[in-house]
């Protein structure tokens, strides 16, 4: 609990670190643009849109296998602990668990879940 | 202020961030800035102090000259390099002469800038929104409704079909001319659907006068082979460097300008070695492995190393009695698609030197029918680089926006060469 | 130290309470989506000051790849993602209204009335090695019927959305099939 | 520790080697482009960022202003708190606790939340795409990354990084599950966004996520993401190349060297090696890297029974 009150000081330092930094920059150069300075960069056109829209992302399949794999990640961290005591079962355990999940991530490849452009 | 002070006397030695808008006969001078440790051609003018106006532009008006200069920082400074006074910015250090005139001002004024942030130029645009939205609407932010009116000024981009067959949005917005992730001078506006590109259309493009490279002067009187195909070689490095550098290699881009610019046909070992060092960045297997774009047939004619590069045997160098003395073959590459041309114009790089090198004093062309680098010129035919602007629509539909760039820069554009290469020699014929 | 463990609680569960009610106040769908992670990392926080170290980091790490993905989603379903004109996140008033106190009077009751086991872990004892032990050991039926469960969803997730999906191949006009009896 | 000596020791590992991150950087771009002098690559990264403390922030019309300061921020302080995990030296750590390696991966993959919201915060097109293209990457590259570390937790029968490296007392698990390191290492790039997998913030976007910033904003961003490879490399090193263990030397500065050593590999990678398609990124996530990684898992594991 120590520890990680020492690494959640060195966190927050960190952020205000960045914060000062910035703040300084805005001391030395205070913030006051013209509505021109403002537009958002294309290339010498202003844009005619905000850039925010309902943005179609094509490697949605993939999106929603990691949702489904990443929950191994959860069991394989204790898991990689208790390896070595508990022996030849662990190894039985986990691949028939990664097996049956890598039988979603087979057929996603097969059809084409991955690719998009 | 001590702080400010200390800050400037540092920042004398940093490279000056130069955010480049190149004109016609400009871009290899811009180019060449690359090599040189003072300057660093930036992006963005978000990462820019200076912005520099090299070369012509048709009419004397720049397009987008204004709202680029604005979106340089604070603070800012415009050089304008070989141009005229009569140039929108009227704030602009205007510089002729050579590379090192141009440095030194860069320099200068970079120095200055930072010394000095109230010498920045002003903006040129006025302070005023693009369109009336603060107080309109219930909230004041100008839009009404979920989707409706245009909130802070600019309206939300609209519904369309996709081929995935859902109703998304659909982002139209101009690309260019002026973006460190295209050819200099290439405008295309864009739907975008995600970062899928679902139309293009190609900008107004900035023809300005005829070129004078060796290449055109071959159209009028023969030209010895030897400085033609150094000349072939050396532009080819030249896009190797800018092609590199959207790869995210910037560095060996430099390689490949700094051998350019001293080449000779001696270089074929070094030449050799930085070939090698581009197939071994992992190049076609990582960036050009699906980019697609192929070119063959007879959409390709006239295209040079594009044509070639599609299995279309289309050289007019083959008809040369020089070239034929010199035993040359034309080389093929197969697929017709981005990795099809770089493959190609790697190829003909070693060729070209090779061909040099053998070719002594023989002369070919002067009979208005000439083998550029980027493909035929002929007296009065449209400039291979307008030819491939018309296919760029159709190539870059669909593709994810990675791979558009890739390709636009595997098909060699210079969208300042005029549509018609020799308008002037017509007529004086 | 018990001090300041006291304060952090507070300060995490006013983080997770604040944060938790911001999702619905935002009119924008990236914030929306992160604040409801800044309201499970509060709460991983308070796991973590109750020395369930890993299950407090294991919550932060899978919600920075299960929120982006809400978010992502959440823009690209809704019109206005932004929220650049106002927009509410509310609906159904009155059973929403109904529903959240329902919730509150339950959980509340739970959390007064029932009687918690007072048993802390022995120094020296790693609970990850406990819970590995309990994965392999008298959990492992569980275990590995959730794997058969993440599998069912991988496959459902990718049959629904995949181009090639099961009504044929999207580019060409995917359709889903009407559900109207043929006549025959 | 202390917090306060926490504090100080993390600033000053990451001032130093930041610093180092971009001297490097400079120094192997002046090579492989053929060029000269080096000694400009000690100056550059304190004129460059002289010069960017002296230019104008920028903002645009509409952005999401909180999300956008956040993304900076959240990555500096994402870099720090990874670092806090690794012991330096025997017994010189902030927190090397039990959960040594969730910590360190719970805020590597939150990286992916600071860059999508620095991304997302512009309200322009190029930073919008930079986001969406981090958000890919990170999804595709987090799972293989998490499980090359959990590996190295099966010799060490403990999550804790101390307890990783001391369990490389005999063999360093470079040697021990071969596999490991070059799987790690494409996903370190793929959570600094360096080199080739510099996607969000690619030259193709003309600058991504940054192509929107200047001035401090950008000098934060830029030394926001060196710390980030920092803290990749100085895991890489501890928990493949036996952190401070070695022979002759002492361990802090067996650990500066293993650290540096890494972090050069992967800046150099950005010089030599082409920006990857996106396309193949979550194609060589997804069917390369992941069945790499859990044979990686099982023959390692089968191989410390």
């Amino acid at each position: 609990m120590a520890l990680l009150g020492s690494a959640l000081a060195v966190f927050l330092a960190a952020v205000l670190a960045v914060g000062m930094t910035r703040w300084v920059g805005d001391v030395l150069n205070p913030l006051a643009l013209t509505v021109s300075e403002k537009v958002p960069f294309s290339g010498g056109s202003p844009p005619d849109f905000h850039a925010w829209n309902r943005f179609h992302i094509r490697w949605y399949t993939m999106a929603l296998l990691f949702l489904a794999f990443d929950m191994e990640m959860v069991f394989m961290y204790p898991w990689a602990v208790v390896f070595v005591r508990e022996g030849l079962i662990s190894p039985v355990e986990m691949l028939m668990f990664i097996l049956i999940l890598l039988v979603g991530i087979v057929y996603a490849w097969r059809e084409r879940g991955f690719e998009w452009a | 202020m001590g702080v400010r002070e200390a800050l400037a006397g540092l920042a004398r030695w940093s490279p000056v961030p130069v955010f480049p808008i190149v004109g016609g006969g400009a871009r290899d001078l811009v180019r060449d800035l690359r090599l040189r440790p003072e300057v660093e051609l930036v992006a963005t003018p978000r990462h820019a102090t200076l912005l520099l106006v090299a070369g012509r532009f048709p009419s004397g008006a720049i397009p987008g000259l204004a709202v680029v200069h604005d979106q340089i920082p604070v603070p800012r400074a415009t050089v304008r390099w070989n141009g005229e006074v009569s140039d929108e910015i009227s704030s602009a250090r205007l510089v002729g002469g050579d590379e090192e005139d141009l440095i030194a001002t860069l320099v200068a004024l970079h120095r200055e800038m930072m010394a000095d942030p109230s010498r920045s130029g002003p903006p040129i645009l006025p302070d005023v929104d693009a369109v009336e939205w603060r107080g309109v609407g219930p909230y004041g932010h100008g839009g009404k409704g979920m989707t409706g009116g245009t909130p802070y000024g600019r309206p939300l981009a609209e519904r369309a079909g996709d081929r995935d067959g859902i109703e998304l949005d659909q982002l139209p917005v101009t690309i260019g001319p002026w973006v460190g992730a295209l050819p200099w001078g290439l405008e295309l506006a864009v739907k975008l659907q995600g970062d899928l590109v679902q139309e293009v259309e190609v900008g107004p493009r900035l023809s300005t006068d005829p070129p004078t490279d060796v290449f055109s002067m071959a159209t009028r009187k023969p030209m010895t082979v030897a400085v033609l195909e150094l000349e072939r070689a050396r532009h080819h490095l030249r896009w190797l460097a800018d092609a590199l550098s959207i790869q995210g290699l910037s560095a060996l881009g430099l390689r490949a300008l700094r051998l350019g610019k001293i080449l000779t046909p001696h270089h074929q070992r070094e030449v050799r070695r930085l070939l090698a060092m581009v197939r071994r960045s992992g190049i076609f297997g990582l960036a050009l492995n699906r980019a697609g774009g192929e070119v063959t047939g007879s959409q390709a004619k006239g295209l040079g190393p594009v044509a070639r590069a599609g299995g279309v045997d289309d050289d007019a160098r083959r008809d040369e009695p020089a070239y034929r003395e010199l035993g040359f073959q034309t080389i093929l590459h197969q697929k017709g698609d981005a990795a099809a041309r770089w493959r190609q114009r790697m190829a003909e790089v070693t060729q070209s030197l090779d061909l040099s090198d053998r070719a002594g004093d023989r002369t070919a062309f002067g009979a208005g029918l000439v083998e550029g680098p980027r493909g035929r010129i002929t007296a009065n035919g449209p400039s291979p680089s307008v030819v491939v602007l018309d296919l760029l629509p159709q190539l870059l539909s669909g593709l994810e926006w990675g791979d558009a760039v890739s390709l636009v820069w595997s098909l060699d554009i210079d969208p300042t060469e005029s549509v018609e290469t020799h308008v002037d020699n017509r007529g004086a014929s | 130290m018990n001090l300041i463990s006291d304060i952090l609680f507070w300060v995490f569960s006013v983080a997770a309470v604040v944060t938790g009610l911001l999702v619905f106040i935002t009119d924008s769908m990236v914030r929306a989506a992160y604040w409801l992670m800044a309201s499970f990392v509060a709460v991983g926080g308070i796991l973590m000051i109750l020395d369930a170290q890993f299950l407090g980091l294991i919550l932060i790490l899978m919600m920075a790849g299960e929120m982006t993905i809400m978010a992502i989603f959440m823009v690209m379903f809704m019109m206005n993602p932004a929220g650049l004109n106002p927009m509410t996140m509310v609906h159904q008033h009155r059973t929403s209204i109904v529903a959240g106190a329902g919730a509150f009077v339950a959980l509340a009751a739970v959390g007064l009335l029932a009687e918690f086991p007072d048993r802390p872990v022995p120094p020296g004892v790693d609970p990850t090695v406990d819970l590995g032990v309990e994965l392999l050991g008298e959990s492992m039926l569980i275990f590995e019927s959730a794997g058969v469960a993440l599998l069912a969803v991988m496959i459902g997730a990718v049959a629904l959305v995949s181009k090639r999906g099961r009504y044929g191949i999207a580019e060409e006009g995917s359709e889903e099939p009407s559900l109207e009896m043929s006549e025959e | 520790m202390n917090p306060l000596v926490a504090v100080v020791l993390i600033g000053v590992v990451m001032v130093v080697s930041v610093y180092l991150v971009a001297v490097i950087d400079t120094a192997v771009e002046t090579r492989v482009s053929g060029g000269r002098g080096y000694a400009r690559a000690w100056l550059a990264p304190i004129s460059r960022a002289a010069r960017l403390a002296l230019q104008r922030r920028t903002v645009t019309e509409r952005p999401d202003a909180e999300a956008w300061v956040l993304g900076p921020a959240l990555l500096g302080g994402l870099a720090a708190v990874a670092l806090t995990s690794i012991p330096f030296a025997p017994g010189v750590d902030v927190a090397d606790i039990p959960a040594g390696i969730v910590l360190f991966g719970a805020a590597l993959l939150q990286v992916m939340v600071a860059v999508v919201l620095h991304g997302w915060g512009a309200n322009s097109v190029f930073p919008l795409l930079g986001a969406f293209r981090m958000a890919a990457v990170g999804l595709s590259m987090g799972i293989p990354f998490s499980l090359v570390l959990i590996t190295t937790a099966i010799p060490a029968e403990s999550l804790s990084v101390g307890a990783i490296i001391a369990s490389q007392e005999g063999v360093w698990n470079v040697l021990r599950q071969p596999i490991g390191l070059p799987v790690y290492l494409i996903t370190a790039l793929g959570f600094s966004f360096w080199g080739p997998l510099q996607l969000p913030d690619g030259a193709d976007l003309a600058g991504g996520t940054s192509a929107e910033i200047s001035g401090t904003a950008l000098l934060v961003w830029r030394i926001a993401r060196a710390s980030i490879l920092v803290s990749l490399a100085a895991m890489g090193a501890a928990a493949f190349l036996g952190g401070y263990l070695g022979p002759w030397l002492p361990g802090w500065l067996w650990m500066i060297v293993k650290t540096m050593g890494l972090a050069a590999l992967m800046i150099w990678s950005g010089h030599r090696i082409a920006r990857a398609r996106m396309e193949s990124v979550v194609l060589l996530g997804w069917t390369v890297l992941l069945p790499v990684a859990l044979v990686d898992v099982f023959v390692s594991g089968a191989l410390t029974l």
